[in-house]
């Protein structure tokens, strides 16, 4: 099955990006296809480089980069990024910027899309 | 079809909107938040005690485990993440955020 | 892309103006309109609330997006559905919600189409994909 | 003291949780989408009719207007972001987020 | 700072784990408990969730914060308070909430003190500030 | 009347952070002193000079730096904001990062603490 993810909010604050990395894993692990991660709304700040988190934690966007070297399409929407501070200097690697027509290629290039938000 | 609700019963709606949306035979799956809904003997678990009649329902075991619940009601079936995915490949689903 | 014409609904559920979501739901339904897909929108629960009709956001200092709204049809965003029980529940009119565009012969307007919670639970279930604000 | 509600009486619990708690004579202001339960003839009504029989309920002006809200219960009483300040002064305030 | 002794109270009303308020809630507890403030803590409507015995994040793979919880009174924040309608409503019973600390002499387990709303709302009352999560 | 304002969610996705940015206002109006504004949870996100919206929004983290500019004292949680990735590269001018013992500080100095979150 080829699948792609939507995250509608941040990392820390709120358990989706939580609840959709560990959905992707699992997709994964059962040899599924992600055609492509969307981040939209607040999900756009999981993008950013410059998070810092204790060292005890998950580090939230080095976890989302690691699956992006996986070749896995990651993308930060353009307009929802500009609004919230998440410029290509601020981002970590593997993952892009792009507009919501990229969102609508992943749903229409998918099986199935799965929404996490809040 | 599928649809996940993650809001807590007692606080959001988006479970008793959901049930009222859902046809029979839908299944509905709790996750975050919404695995309170599952608990046994609270103000709130008359939703799923009803919904358990038309729907299949599952609850997240790892938000179940996060949360402290083991009493859950009835004919809930606890899921991994892979049934999570599982569900998926076999419904469209819907997200009641 | 190639168009596909697959059917795709965006569902709007939470309330304007105390969050972004609504305004980023319309941005979603402007491009997916784009792109040739079998697009349908359903207004439900507080997301109903975004076509509660005489919405002014000057004396917050936030832009707003009633123009946006009111032009869905201009984008060729053209299913358009409100769930009746919702409305309702608000108190709203449902020949009071805001018109989304104006029929071009006789200058009309259109409204999204109220539906019972039945027919919008049919046509969830025969979508490829949902979007849910 | 002043309790402020900014969410939506249909989606949230909120308001009843903020009613429960509040006592006689303490001042409830409806802000953001919480002054959605000012509405009129709403299914959500009679919670601000029932606490306007205890409390002086304010809903803010501009959040009003932005949701298109005229139609209000009666003895909610509108208020600017002024009048805010002013009772803000005039008691230690709650938020019920 | 000079310690004033002010009446501040911190409430927690959301759900833990689905969200970081109540973490972040705790953190802001451990600070104020330093400042000599006359700090109270009151776990009401969906915070008293975080009180939930048995609680592991492990398989989230989030770290969480029940040793913090546990670790309230060692940090010298003592009045801490819940709510028993909100718990009764959750099905948590009232012995059965987690321990915030040990009695030094007794070792006996210390937890919040299970309060009816009126004594909340009497308690709110006096605050000289009120921060809530 | 001296008065501290706590933000706990981020510019745009909220409408805490306009209400509170209304209400001080409003307060400065009066003649009432502003004592701090204190941002914490997602209200970090309010402090980074990155956002770019479009031309006819306002400006949040911008609207936020000409109260600092006045004299306000304005402050981002550090350990807040290094979870979202706010550092002192990001920061809007007049705004500074520090500890939660500067909230303890800003309530103990005001006369009332009013809160805006989500």
């Amino acid at each position: 099955m080829k699948l792609s993810v939507l995250v509608l909010e941040g990392p820390y604050n709120h358990e989706a990006s939580d609840s959709a990395y560990n959905f992707i894993q699992a997709a994964l692990a059962k040899g599924h296809t992600i055609r492509g991660i969307f981040f939209y709304d607040d999900g756009v700040y999981n993008a950013t480089k410059l998070m810092d988190p204790p060292q005890d934690e998950r580090h939230i966007s080095k976890r989302w980069s690691e699956l992006g070297a996986k070749g896995i399409d990651m993308i930060v929407c353009v307009a929802a990024a500009k609004r919230r501070g998440i410029t290509n200097e601020v981002l970590v690697p593997n993952i892009r910027i792009s507009g919501l027509g990229q969102l609508a290629s992943m749903i229409d290039e998918a099986d199935r899309l799965v929404t996490f938000g809040d | 079809m599928l649809h996940t609700v993650n809001k807590s019963p007692f606080q959001n709606s988006a479970l008793e909107n959901c049930l009222r949306v859902a046809q029979k035979g839908d299944v509905i799956l709790l996750l975050e938040d919404g695995v309170y809904a599952a608990s046994a003997g609270t103000a709130r678990s008359s939703l799923i005690e009803q919904a358990v009649k038309q729907h299949t329902v599952y609850a997240i075991d790892a938000d179940l485990k996060a949360r402290g619940l083991g009493n859950l009601i009835k004919d809930v079936r606890v899921a991994s993440y892979g049934d999570f995915v599982d569900l998926v490949e076999q419904h469209p689903v819907h997200a009641w955020l | 892309m190639a168009a596909t014409g697959k059917k795709v609904m965006v569902t709007v559920r939470k309330a304007p103006h105390g969050s972004i979501y609504v305004q980023e739901s319309i941005e979603v339904m402007f491009i997916f309109a784009t792109y040739d897909m079998d697009l349908s929108v359903v207004f439900m629960d507080d997301g109903v609330l975004a076509l509660h009709p005489g919405q002014d956001t000057k004396g917050l200092g936030i832009k707003g997006f009633m123009a946006s709204l009111g032009a869905l049809v201009d984008w060729e965003v053209t299913k358009v559905y409100v769930d009746r029980q919702s409305l309702k529940e608000r108190n709203i009119a449902e020949d009071a919600i805001i018109s989304i565009g104006k029929d071009e012969e006789t200058d009309a307007p259109i409204r999204p189409k109220v539906l019972d919670s039945a027919e919008i639970a049919a046509m969830m279930a025969v979508q490829h994909s949902l979007v849910s604000f």
